[in-house]
């Protein structure tokens, strides 16, 4: 290790009222019902600066700032602002503080409109008589700040989970701020709303706030960060200056051992004959005429900003939202899903990019949730197998590199990579031939995406097929055979071998003028 | 981007109606043209007046509910609770009739709304401070209540003195400009109610505890406080109705309110706010009250159904109001 | 020696008449409690048939019951708990409402419903001349309310009466009033009004004065509510009648069960009470002011 | 979030009960003392038994429940449900007894059944394909089903004939081994239940829909059939009460089964099982359908309450049940 851990505080940047923390950590730990999540953390947060903390999944980076933001009382150690103790007796403590925090799931109430989530507690208006228009126009000035595009007066429900993470940090940006914790902003955003995030955080930097900022996305973390805390196990590994720290030796550091690459090498593979067509896809108001094809052993990608309707596409194809086909063809035949059960048995799997809304029993234990989907294949009989059950948990935890502190956990306590581990798992017992994963790495840490890229190349070896919806535009690059774009419901362009690259999939992605074009490099497959 | 066009603008609730909401105003017309078929005196001006100041009561006490409801809650004990008060409010003007004549009247009014705001402070108490399910809290005070006026009547019948009956008989039987008052009360009550749950930061908040209660405690917001103040308006609003309906019989008995509570909740979902919290519906309450008076005056007015099977062709109807309802949101 | 057990079991007070029996069977259990030591009443109420079968079998499960005075809920469900008891050898006093099986009673107390409904047919037959449109307002779905509205039905049988409506308003003030502004509303020449309970008949007579309707020569009740009372003691033209069927016979049942022990007296048989109509000239003799009825 | 709300792990459920669960169990083993205190009598094995006799006709109607509530729906029509079956079934066996003669009591049962199903399976159906309120829907039936039973008793009583009472009297007032028949058929429900609910793929639909419709869904999950299923299992439960009923009361009347609905509602939630879907508990049902039944016992054996506060004191200690099974929980 060169990099060495900053034992005595420094300011990266330089001297300044920056010297003093804003907030400090003494030797926090924090343990649910006797088991011990974090133990001996301690850091401080100083004004102008990012400080990253990374760590593998359940390293407990969202733990720690729970414990920083008042949603959760530490077990032992303290907090300091200011050079002043201070306890929080709940977040709104922590809120009065100044301290603000981006939630890594998304916390807002669906019935209720975007101003009025955004505005839930801290409402305008004098003598009790609400001001709507002074609400709703501050809501578009904040939702324009963040760069998300929906009406103030959508419903939550209504909008999608990328817009909902806008709205969300919209939310915790309301008012003003000394610290503001963002845990994960980005894994549920495209490459095009990043970079406006990015820029706000740099923007309160510069204002003189103290942000946390936590990322599975190490390129992020190399861009923004002045010092980066590296969580292990729940402990600290250290604090390192950003300086020099490339994220190839930050993942190492979080996994504690040298890390190799993240992309496993392309084999060649023998793409066949198509397994699934879908001709002149319409989901009204969503998708308007998709046609496309996904060969045997082949892996697809679906690129696309926020609300291009590659989610929609593919539930309307599983019949969980209204549409119409052309015609749908499995393995040549015409085939109709009128639900996921019917596509289920035909082979077909989708993991959704809702984990929290539409994957996982939050409050149910593990094995149920694991085999929720798959019950008639796990208990052929009559009765549960529990055994049986208790067998594949164990399977699915070691093969997917689920970390539990406890046996008898919730899926709700497991975290957000874990979760997304299991929800995989899941979708992966019905063993499908046919695997759609609409974000299949949200969340998740590098050594363990290394291992998602590497299980998903497993089975197209095995000869099935698999469609890749991802927000990630390297993930696409370096998994897929073949890149199909899409843009506000259509196909606006389709990329292979070496025309995938991101500034393809971009102009794709943005430009209604690139019309729909097939771009193939030398390398297509073959 | 497609999101702006995706998310269809929804209107605002609010005073006026938006189209999303017509629902039960939709159920509300259906009803009264079949009424108006079976019977043409269904639409005398007689009927009408009397159909719906009948719905008062339930009415006035519903926009109460919708509060309750609305933040997530439940309140199975009004029914009783409008017993309860109605006798505590008769005992108590015909205690100081004697000594200070007709005053009785506003002073026991006072009263009705001191015992109705104590009896919710208790339901809102239990519910949150003792953490218990509404439905069980509220069924546990409802047997309280009933006990009670059934404890103060001896069973019988608690009845308002001779001498303030005539003073007080126009509050139910009374008209301003031919309107009659229980009528005008309930639209000053849901005028209030409008106002309170659409335009104020209570009713912001009470609507979000209801919609989400981990992000309303996470956005800073007292749940149990705005839940207790849910219970409180409900409690002030049954004892509007009890001072409404005093003046209509004179007198409190155990069977006054009996299974109001489950009419109160009907008009109130069949108004369109969500049993599961989250959505309030003021206006939408009071036409489900109206829609339910007038499903049991059209029974009467219609000569088709067997005396054994009205409630059986109420349920079909209230049903059948209920996928009216449900279809206009399409 | 040992105190006789006298077990009273009624319906709960959830109308002004059954209100009118836990008040006079309260005081019936106060008054022998203190007159006869070695007497022991104890009155239970249950809001229901089953709730009143499983207070009979508790009462029986942990004391020995010398006697059980009942008013059933309802004969046919009460019919073979009561015999159980009385199978232990409890001495078995019915009120009201008779059981199935009437070879399990020492004692029945009864009022005659089918006299309430056929005397007030007879009167307002008479009254009436024969003729006119007669709504009806009918209590809680029960063998009572159906033998009182048979009493009635087989009272006009033979006149020019016509029923034009009957509905349930389940022995209920609030309902009736309803029913009666919609009857009201319905039919433009009401001549008479026949409530079967006093209870409905006060939102009866609420919803006439309200409507100003002045045809209606008659609205008349049955039972004997002491409100109903007072108007035909006043002379009261559209009430001038009225069928007792007093909740104090629990009282009487009682007492003459407790004579049974000390009265060292033999009160076997039937009692039943009459449903004379109440007129001007006899009221006085049925009215209570401090019933609660 | 949720994980933060997230209650700490709980023990399997299953058919040994688990630590969190005790709940119910602790308050009812504190009623027993309290019983106990008030009237020795109360522990008598006759009083006993006659208790848990008793409760057996809300713990079978309400292990049903448990599987609605559950799976996040509710059911206000059971106790007219449970009329209307005593009656058709009444009616059936009196019909066929002249030419059968007591294979009247099996047919008949089968009889009860097969309309308890029917029943069900309308109440799901208005509930998933109208996709109505649960609510508002079994209130509808409700008024349906009790209408019907009035309309066949013609307002009075469908008594069951004389040639079969004594023969069917076994089922209620005979015993196995000491033990009442109605106590072994509730406890063959139960574990039937429990194992359904616990051990089959069903069971675990059931609670996954309510826990999440969503998540049900995506997972296959066809949410419409999994709750019509929970409102046909219900069925089957109040027909199986039913069939132990018939022969306690001998006769079915507009007034049968009243109010049932909420014993039976009380009876699960203070078994444990949460009103919003997604936790059931069958043996927690059925401690609190004795819970209820001990409470009216015990108001019985004790001297101290006037006649008029039964119910108030009811209420009372329904709301402390329910605080001592919270607070177990923490
Ligand atoms: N409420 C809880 N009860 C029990 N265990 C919990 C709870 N919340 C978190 N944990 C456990 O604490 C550990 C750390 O979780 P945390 O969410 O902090 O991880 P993380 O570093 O944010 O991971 P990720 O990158 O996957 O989001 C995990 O093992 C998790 O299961
Ligand atoms: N229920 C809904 N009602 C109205 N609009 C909706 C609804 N759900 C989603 N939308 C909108 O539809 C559009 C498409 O949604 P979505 O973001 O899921 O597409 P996508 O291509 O899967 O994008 P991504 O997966 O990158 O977020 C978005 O603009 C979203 O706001
Ligand atoms: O309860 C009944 C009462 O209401 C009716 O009026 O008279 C007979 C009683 O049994
Ligand atoms: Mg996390
Ligand atoms: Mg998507």
């Amino acid at each position: 290790m060169n990099a060495a851990p900053v034992s005595q505080p420094v300011s990266p940047m330089g001297a300044g009222p920056g010297s003093v923390p804003v907030l400090r950590a003494e030797r926090l730990a924090k343990a649910f019902g006797g088991v011990s999540v974090l133990s001996d953390i301690s850091l401080d947060i100083r004004p102008g600066e990012i400080h990253a903390v990374i760590g593998e999944n359940g390293a407990g980076k969202s733990t720690l700032m729970r414990l920083l933001s008042g949603y959760l009382r530490p077990s032992e150690g303290a907090l300091w602002m200011d050079g002043a103790p201070i306890a929080f007796q709940g977040p709104a403590d922590a809120q009065a503080a100044g301290i603000a925090l981006v939630h890594q799931e998304i916390l807002l109430a669906e019935a209720l409109s975007v101003t009025e989530n955004i505005f839930i507690g801290r409402e305008l208006g004098g003598f009790g008589r609400l001001d709507e228009r002074a609400m709703r126009e501050a809501a578009a000035a904040q939702l324009a700040e963040v760069g998300c595009k929906v009406s103030p007066r959508a419903r939550v429900g209504d909008i999608s989970l990328a817009n909902r993470q806008l709205v969300q940090i919209a939310k915790a940006l309301l008012g003003t701020h000394r610290v503001v914790i963002f845990d994960e902003p980005t894994a549920v955003l495209t490459h095009d709303e990043v970079d406006p995030l990015l820029d706000i955080i740099v923007k309160l930097k510069q204002r003189g706030v103290a942000i946390l900022y936590i990322s599975h996305r190490l390129d992020e973390v190399e861009r923004l960060a002045d010092r980066v805390t590296v969580l292990r196990d729940g402990r600290m590994v250290g604090t390192y200056d950003a300086e020099g720290l490339t994220p190839h030796r930050m993942a190492s550091l979080m996994v504690g051992r040298e890390f190799a690459s993240l992309y496993p090498a392309r084999v060649a593979r023998d793409i066949a004959g198509p397994v699934l067509e879908i001709a002149h896809a319409q989901v009204p108001g969503f998708v308007h005429d998709v046609s496309l094809t996904l060969h045997k052993g082949e892996i697809l990608g679906l690129a696309g900003m926020i609300g291009a309707g590659r989610t929609e596409l593919f539930e309307g194809l599983l019949g969980l939202r209204p549409a119409s086909f052309g015609a749908v063809r499995l393995y040549g035949k015409p085939a109709h899903f009128a639900s996921p059960a019917q596509a289920a048995a035909a082979g077909i799997g989708y993991l959704t990019e809702d984990r929290k809304g539409k994957g996982l029993l939050l409050g149910e234990r593990l094995a149920p949730n694991l085999t929720l989907a798959a019950l008639d294949r796990v208990h052929p009989l009559a009765g549960l197998d529990l055994a049986r059950e208790g067998q594949l948990l164990e399977r699915a935890v070691a093969s997917y590199d689920i970390r539990l502190r406890s046996r008898d956990a919730r899926a709700g306590q497991l975290s957000g990579g874990n979760q997304q581990k299991l929800l995989l798992a899941k979708v992966m017992l019905n063993e499908p031939s046919i695997l759609v994963i609409d974000e299949p790495t949200r969340g998740i840490d590098i050594a363990n995406k290394s291992q998602i890229y590497a299980f998903i190349q497993s089975l197209v070896r095995e000869g099935r097929s698999c469609i890749v919806i991802s927000s990630e535009m390297q993930e696409l690059i370096g998994l897929c055979d073949r890149i199909l774009v899409m843009r506000s419901g259509r196909i606006n362009g389709e990329l292979s071998g070496d025309a995938m690259t991101e500034s393809n999939v971009a102009l794709h992605a943005t430009s209604s003028s690139a019309a729909h074009e097939k771009t193939s490099g030398r390398n297509a497959h073959g | 981007m497609a999101d702006l066009a995706a998310a269809p603008p929804r209107a605002e609730p609010g005073w006026s109606i938006g189209w999303g909401d017509a629902g039960p105003f939709l159920a509300l017309a259906a009803l009264i043209a079949i009424g108006f078929l079976v019977n043409p005196d269904f639409l005398s001006a007689n009927n009408i007046a009397n159909v719906v100041t009948r719905s008062a009561f339930i009415a006035i006490i519903a926009i109460g509910a919708t509060f309750v409801i609305s933040s997530g809650g439940l309140d199975l004990s009004v029914g009783s609770m409008a017993a309860f008060i109605t006798g505590v409010m008769i005992l108590f003007m015909n205690w100081v009739a004697p000594s200070v004549g007709t005053a009785a009247i506003p002073l026991g009014m006072a009263v009705a709304l001191v015992t109705g705001i104590a009896c919710g402070l208790m339901n809102g108490a239990i519910v949150t401070l003792g953490r218990i399910e509404p439905f069980i809290a509220t069924l546990g005070t409802m047997g309280i209540f009933r006990a009670l006026i059934t404890y103060m009547s001896d069973g019988g019948t608690v009845a308002i003195d001779r001498s303030l009956r005539d003073a007080y008989r126009p509050v139910y039987f009374g008209d301003v400009l031919g309107v009659p008052i229980p009528i005008l009360v309930s639209l000053a009550v849901a005028l209030v109610a409008a106002y309170v749950l659409y335009r104020t930061r209570y009713g912001r908040r009470c609507v979000a505890v209801g919609a989400n209660e981990d992000v309303a405690r996470y956005s800073g917001i007292s749940v149990a406080r705005v839940r207790t103040m849910a219970f409180v308006i409900q409690g002030a609003c049954v004892a509007i109705a009890a001072i409404c309906y005093v003046p209509r019989l004179g007198a409190a008995t155990p069977t006054t309110g009996l299974l109001w509570e489950l009419q109160v909740i009907t008009a109130v979902v069949i108004g369109g706010t969500a049993l599961r919290g989250g959505r309030g519906r003021i206006w939408g309450t009071v036409a489900g009250a109206v829609i339910l008076e007038f499903i049991a005056n059209l029974m009467v007015l219609s000569d088709f159904v067997s005396e054994y099977l009205v409630a059986a062709v109420q349920g079909v109807i209230i049903i059948i109001a209920m996928l009216i309802q449900r279809m206009s949101k399409r | 020696a040992e105190k006789k057990i006298i077990a009273v079991s009624i319906p709960a007070a959830d109308h002004g008449w059954t209100a009118g029996v836990v008040y006079h069977a309260n005081a019936a259990a106060k008054e022998i409690n203190k007159a006869f030591p070695d007497i022991e009443v104890i009155v239970k109420t249950s809001p229901s048939a089953s709730a009143q079968v499983s207070a009979i079998e508790d009462l029986s499960a942990t004391r020995k019951l010398d006697a059980l005075v009942i008013l059933p809920h309802s004969s046919e469900e009460l019919t073979t708990p009561v015999k159980a008891i009385k199978d232990k050898g409890s001495f078995i006093t019915v009120v009201d409402r008779g059981l199935n099986d009437p070879k399990i009673q020492d004692l029945y107390v009864a009022g005659d419903n089918i006299a309430v409904g056929f005397n007030t047919a007879k009167f307002l037959v008479e009254k009436m001349g024969g003729k006119g449109n007669l709504v009806v307002l009918r209590g809680i779905p029960t063998v009572i309310d159906d033998e009182r509205i048979k009493g009635f039905q087989d009272g006009i049988k033979g006149s020019d009466l016509k029923i034009l409506d009957i509905q349930y308003a389940n022995w209920n003030s609030d309902e009736a009033f309803k029913l009666m502004q919609d009857y009201l509303a319905k039919y433009p020449q009401i001549d008479a009004v026949w409530a079967n309970d006093d209870d409905m008949l006060l939102g009866v007579l609420e919803a006439i004065k309200q409507s100003g309707r002045k045809e209606i020569k008659f609205a008349l009740g049955g039972n004997g509510m002491k409100e109903i009372i007072a108007k035909v003691m006043a002379g009261d033209a559209v009430t001038p009648v009225e069928t007792p069927y007093p909740p104090s016979m629990i009282k009487t049942a009682i007492y003459l069960t407790a004579a049974h022990f000390a009265g060292h007296a033999p009160v076997r048989g039937s009692f039943k009470l009459d449903a004379p109509l109440i007129t001007k000239a006899n009221a006085a003799e049925y009215y209570f002011p401090d019933s609660p009825f």
